[in-house]
């Protein structure tokens, strides 16, 4: 009863906890690292440099009066959000934190395809919100972010492919320990992979360069346009703990998950003082980082040419990458 | 001598560059000067051939460019023989000679033309120079052909320039007409050539002339006594083509029409090169003619009143060039009673010389009618000399030539007919009738030359007056519509070829002076020697006969006919430069034969009466038939097929649609209540669907 | 006791979600409804230890084609009601009835059948046995290995032309779909 | 009651597919009678794995993978019919689909 009922409860409501947190205090880490990155301070009231801002900004969210649009339909409006955030969430259930099954919720041998097939039920979030509000600009932004997500999927998944080919296994723990026998993170073996699945996730997440579904420059604020309070906070929420996941997805694939850098060698086995944990959280903070610089770097695409990238290239190279992964994989 | 092939293609070529290019890009002088070109090559490439024969010990040279026709079996007298036909070029004597007379005439009329033709529009000079070249490029292939059928491509091919270029100014009317005349009249001529050619290869199984010789030989001279065999049938055939392309009785009546054409033209094709076709023909075919003596004899007569019905109409005919252009037929006459005595070797002495001297004479007249501004009425002339003095004394020079007057070439090749001729003993003919025929021609020539003459160069000027405000006058550079000034000389473009041609119409004679003169001038009947291979098989080299009378009656013979040229020229010089009105009178007091003569004995009229109406009225009996019965046939069927279609329209209107429908209609009614299971509602389809595995289940369910 | 819970909570809610898939009135409704109801049964189908196939049910399903269906809820987007004309030939009350009926007949062979012939199925063997996987136990732990084992060996060519029939659908759909190609 | 044979799935499964087959001859917006289409194939699948459980043979789950191939081809092309119907007649009620009836 204790192992198969409260101890994953407990690990659980960590864990949820843990995420909503981390999320409060990554909108603050990207105000100020945007800041820094335009010469500016970023927030500095609440608190010694603004640090208490994490805290402020939910509270606020929290007690904002929550609009329903009296020609939306309410269910569906109230809905989108939930199916939006719930998605991003789960994905957590099969994240390894460590070695030891104690750092995990649980570890399913297609632990992947869980990863893929969870986040694209999210689409229906974004999809929904926008059909609900019952207007034009909301669901313009949400067709688009649909389409946008399917397509971006096809390569990410395309080229997820080719990493399980591979290690040979779906499971995440297995693709870690994979990396740890191999002597080698994935980043060094599959380069290509690790350039598209990062280009692609932040076209999942809607992260600035294709930021289009929230462009507030051409649809008033994308799909969310008419939500506020909780309902809002929950959209947001959830593109935060989606870009966690994206995060949590490279690190696993391609950076070793808990693993410290260069396993096999000896001369750097003192930083294995350091507890895996740790270093899986400090590379996902660092991809987390690099997804704020890239927003304060670079501009927002056009549509047209996003849907390029994303057909004429992505996936032509992931599936060219595949090819050139399955020649090898049976050459060698 | 590998390369002879490549003298026809060299004016092909040029053809081909100024019938494609040039007439969209050339100018005047580019186009000319490029067919010049071509020309001079072609005569530079024959002389080195004619060098290399004359070096050669067979004097016999065949060259075998690729194969025309492949072998296909054909019946011939000796079962079923192989027609294969190959592109083979020949050079022996004969066409030597040929090759460089018209490659060398041809060169020069070209030179000439550049003068002659440049008051054209620019495009009409390159189609002048692309029609000319191709008519040397059909004229070599029929000279080096060394069978019947490449001949042939040649004959036709050259027949298809003489049209082109008389139509040349095809606005005009008459020239049109011109054209199409000879073209018609030399179809009579092909007809036989074409007939005689079956014959041939029916007979020997090739068309070789090699061969058709060689085989020739060993058959039977068909005399009077043999009778008329197949060999005299294939001769007669093939002068029927001769004397359609060489304008012999009864089909010289297209020539004179032909003068319609540009003056160079006249003298490359209606003088020089292409009516002597048919006399080449006939010599080429030498063994085959003497083994045919009866068809010898036609040939003779037709040749000999060919010669005097032509100079006599010359006699009275005003235009420069008819007369030259009669003059041309008597000439060819000529040429054929020589073929017919059998001195093949003289006829084509005379055709060489009378080459040289009527290119002379007709580029002359060319040049009077450029300098008086295209007159050709002799009667509007005179007194031209002081103004076109070089063409006053080289013109002269053809007309001693062609009268007969020794040391001038005319001389020496006539005399050579006249003498054969003398000796010659017919077969139906009395002895020394064709003779005398000939020399009564040969008075009747110097006469008509020498009027010629005498009434363009000499007497008073009785042209047209010219202005002479030159400075009023803007000189056009196009030519067309500048003022005349009076008779000039022409250009340079067109002396030079004159001064060549009365060189050679000087001294061409003497590569054949009678034997008589062996005392005088070592190298005697040089020409008859080199031909001489060429009119005999391969196989029987056999002695030159030898000609022979008395050095006296030979030398005696020549005087007579010198005097009777005299005394034409005298009688010419008397009537129309002394005493300009004695002419006048004598027609007066001949009117009667003057005016048949003037009328050219009405044969344009006989032909017209009888071939020409004849073949119109029955073209329009048979056009009446066709119309009325013919016609009236189709019409007939046609309306009974109507009829019968309607019949079968009503048919099957109502008898056949009627079943069909019937059937229509009862499927129609009788689908009526499955028709009404068909709603389109696919949910009734489903629900049909349903009701089977309703159906099914229950059966299983009841069944077990 | 848990897997009896479990099924019949699952056979409420996917029964119950079925019948609000074909009874609810807006399009988009009933689109939910679906993906909440492809859902259930993939948890259906990991209560059946098939979680590969569940998690391609949730990946192909609900992640691709019910989106599909919604784009197009959304595109055909009607001023007037869909379902006002009714053709009055067809048959709905009578097709619903026909329907139960058979559902009944199916019902009374199953219970039939099962009192008939106890305990004559649960055969075991299959292709798990002969497998390279065989040694990973029950079929739980290497169903994908297992499942692609056998779907690349024994179902090649079934596979391939399942591979060619969704490339000739994706071609027909684009030309269909498409207003200028 | 309590203990679940294949045969409380089978019924399951036959329960869906009735369900299935009345929203086809029930509902007239072509699409709902696509999305009971697939009601219809979701019941096949769970007979499939539920005997695939039983008879511990994969060959059901093949069939399953199948079956969602080919139900991922009719959706494509099936929803492209009903666009390109769509934009000439501006409707998808299957009653006034019936101009091929003859």
């Amino acid at each position: 009863m204790l192992e198969t009922i409260v101890v994953p409860l407990a690990k659980i409501v960590v864990l949820l906890n843990a995420v909503l947190v981390a999320v409060t205090f990554l909108v603050l880490m990207e105000r100020k690292v945007i800041a820094w990155a335009q010469s500016r301070l970023g927030p500095m009231r609440v608190g010694p440099y603004g640090i208490l801002q994490a805290i402020a900004d939910p509270i606020k969210l929290i007690l904002k009066e929550d609009i329903t649009p009296r020609k939306a339909d309410k269910y569906v409006f109230t809905l989108a959000p939930i199916m939006s955030l719930v998605p991003a969430l789960v994905v957590f259930a099969v994240v390894p934190f460590g070695p030891d099954p104690f750092y995990y919720l649980s570890d399913i041998n297609v632990g992947l395809l869980f990863i893929i097939s969870v986040t694209s039920i999210g689409v229906y979030g974004i999809i929904l919100g926008g059909w609900a509000s019952n207007s034009k600009y909301p669901l313009l932004a949400s067709l688009r972010a649909s389409a946008q997500l399917i397509s971006y999927e096809i390569a990410v998944t395309m080229t997820l492919v080719s990493v399980i080919l591979t290690t040979g296994t779906l499971s995440l723990v297995g693709i870690v320990e994979a990396q740890r026998e191999g002597g080698l993170w994935f980043a060094f073996v599959q380069p290509v992979a690790l350039m598209l699945v990062f280009i692609g996730g932040l076209a999942e997440t809607n992260r600035a360069p294709f930021d289009l579904p929230e462009a507030e420059t051409e649809l008033t604020g994308g799909f969310h346009t008419e939500y506020s309070g909780m309902r809002f906070s929950l959209f947001f929420l959830a593109e935060y703990a989606n870009m966690i996941v994206i995060s949590a997805i490279v690190v696993i694939m391609f950076f070793g998950g808990w693993l410290q850098p260069f396993p096999n060698v000896p001369a750097l086995a003192f930083l294995g003082f350091v507890p895996p944990w740790i270093w899986f959280i400090g590379k996902i903070f660092l991809f987390l980082y690099v997804f704020i610089w890239i927003r304060a770097t670079l501009p927002r695409y056009r549509y047209d040419q996003l849907m390029a990238l994303g057909w004429k290239v992505l996936i032509p190279v992931a599936i060219g990458n595949l090819v050139v992964t399955g020649i090898l994989k049976v050459a060698l | 001598m590998e390369s002879i092939w490549l003298i026809p293609l060299l004016p092909g070529i040029g053809a081909a560059i100024n019938g494609l290019v040039g007439i969209r890009f050339f100018g005047k002088r580019l186009a000319g000067v490029l067919a010049s070109f071509m020309m001079g090559w072609a005569l530079w490439l024959s002389l080195v051939a004619f060098w290399e024969l004359l070096g050669d010990e067979d004097r016999f040279h065949q060259v075998t460019v690729a194969s025309w026709i492949p072998p296909i079996p054909l019946d011939t007298v000796d079962g079923i023989g192989s027609f294969s036909v190959d592109w083979s070029f020949t050079l022996d004597p004969l066409s030597a000679m040929m090759l460089l007379i018209v490659t060398g005439i041809g060169f020069l009329i070209h030179i000439y033309s550049i003068g002659y033709i440049e008051h054209e529009p620019r495009g009409g000079v390159a189609r002048f120079f692309c029609y000319l070249n191709l008519f040397c490029f059909f004229m070599l292939t029929l000279v080096l052909g060394s069978n019947f059928l490449v001949m042939f491509v040649g004959w036709e091919g050259v027949g298809l320039c003489s049209y082109l270029l008389i139509g040349y100014w095809y606005q005009k009317k008459s020239a049109s007409d011109a054209g199409k005349k000879a073209f018609i009249v030399n179809r009579i001529g092909d007809w036989g050539f074409v007939l005689g050619v079956f014959l041939v290869f029916f007979t020997f199984g090739t068309l070789d002339f090699r061969a058709v010789a060689e085989a020739a030989s060993h058959m039977p001279v068909e005399t009077a006594a043999v009778g008329f065999g197949v060999i005299s049938a294939i001769c007669l055939f093939l002068f029927i083509g001769a004397t359609g392309k060489s304008a012999q009785i009864p089909l010289y009546v297209w020539l004179p029409d032909a003068m319609e054409g540009p003056t160079p033209v006249s003298a490359l094709i209606h003088a020089a090169t292409m009516v002597t076709a048919g006399v080449y023909m006939v010599c080429r075919n030498a063994v085959l003619f003497t083994h045919a003596p009866m068809v010898m004899e036609v040939v003779a007569i037709v040749g000999v009143l060919t010669a005097l019905v032509a100079a006599t109409i010359g006699l009275v005919q005003t235009d420069i060039k008819r007369v030259l252009a009669y003059s041309t037929v008597s000439q060819l006459g000529y040429m054929f009673l020589a073929t017919g005595v059998g001195a093949f070797g003289a006829a084509a002495f005379h055709l060489m010389t009378h080459a040289f001297f009527k290119a002379l004479l007709f580029l002359g007249s060319g040049s009077v009618i450029h300098g008086m501004n295209e007159e050709q009425d002799m009667r509007r002339m005179g007194g031209l000399r002081q103004y076109m003095p070089v063409t006053a004394l080289t013109m002269a020079i053809g007309a001693v030539a062609i009268a007969g007057i020794p040391p001038f070439s005319g001389f020496f090749s006539k005399d050579e007919i006249l003498f054969r001729t003398y000796l010659h003993h017919g077969v139906f003919v009395p002895d020394k009738v064709l003779w005398g025929l000939g020399v009564v021609t040969a008075m009747l020539t110097a006469f008509y030359m020498f009027r010629l003459i005498n009434m363009t160069f000499f007497g008073a000027y009785r042209g047209p007056a010219w202005g002479h405000g030159a400075e009023d006058h803007g000189h056009d550079e196009d030519g067309h519509g500048h003022a005349w000034h009076g008779p000039h000389e022409s250009p340079r473009w067109m002396t030079i070829p004159l001064v060549v041609l009365a060189v050679g119409a000087m001294l061409a004679g003497f590569v054949g002076v009678p034997i008589a003169f062996e005392a005088v001038w070592p190298w005697t009947a040089t020409i008859e020697h080199f031909l001489h291979p060429s009119f005999v098989a391969e196989g029987a080299h056999a002695a030159e006969e030898a000609h022979h009378m008395s050095l006296l009656g030979e030398l005696g013979l020549m005087a007579f006919s010198v005097l009777i040229a005299l005394g034409g020229i005298w009688f010419a010089y008397r009537n129309y430069v002394e005493r300009p009105e004695a002419a006048e009178r004598l027609a007066e007091s001949l009117a009667g034969p003057h005016r048949v003569l003037t009328n050219k004995y009405y044969v344009d009229e006989l032909y017209d009466a009888t071939v020409v109406r004849g073949t119109m009225g029955s073209a329009g009996g048979l056009w009446t038939v066709d119309r009325q019965v013919v016609d009236g046939a189709v019409n007939g069927t046609g309306w009974t097929t109507i009829a019968a279609s309607w019949v079968s329209h009503v048919l099957d209107k109502y008898v056949v649609d009627g079943l069909v429908n019937l059937t229509a209609w009862l499927c129609g009614e009788a689908s009526y209540a499955f028709r009404r299971a068909q709603t389109g509602l696919i949910q009734n389809y489903a629900f049909v669907t349903l009701l089977g595995v309703f159906a099914f289940v229950t059966w299983f369910l009841v069944a077990r | 006791m848990a897997e009896a819970i479990v099924f019949w909570t699952l056979a409420v809610l996917i029964l119950g979600l079925g019948i609000a898939v074909i009874s609810a009135r807006s399009a988009v409704h009933s689109v939910l409804f679906l993906v909440v109801n492809f859902l259930l049964v993939a948890v259906l189908y990991v209560t059946l230890n098939a979680e590969f196939v569940a998690v391609i049910q949730v990946l192909v399903y609900a992640g691709g084609i019910v989106v599909l269906y919604l784009f197009v809820v959304m595109l055909v987007n009607l001023k007037k009601a869909p379902e006002r004309y009714a053709d009055p030939r067809r048959v709905p009350w009578t097709g619903t009835l026909l329907a139960g009926a058979v559902l009944a007949e199916v019902i009374a062979i199953g219970v039939y059948s099962t009192v008939s012939s106890d305990g004559a199925a649960a055969t075991g063997g299959g292709l798990g046995a002969d497998t390279p996987f065989s040694d990973c136990g029950s079929l739980v732990s290497c169903n994908t290995e297992q499942l692609g084992w056998v779907l690349y060996t024994s179902y090649l060519i079934p596979f391939e032309l399942a591979s060619m029939l969704l490339l000739v659908a994706m071609i027909g759909a684009i030309v269909l779909a498409k207003r200028h190609l | 009651m309590l203990e679940i044979t294949p045969l409380h799935y089978s019924l399951l499964s036959a329960a869906l597919f009735m369900i299935g087959v009345i929203g086809v001859l029930v509902r007239r917006n072509v699409i709902i009678i696509f999305m009971s289409i697939e009601l219809i194939l979701n019941a096949v699948n769970i007979n499939l794995i539920a005997l695939s459980d039983q008879l511990q043979d994969l060959a059901g789950q093949v069939f399953v993978v199948f079956v969602i191939a080919v139900a991922a081809a009719e959706a494509a092309v099936g929803l492209g019919i009903i666009i390109a119907f769509y934009r000439n007649k501006e409707t998808v009620n299957i009653d006034e689909i019936q101009i091929m009836r003859w």
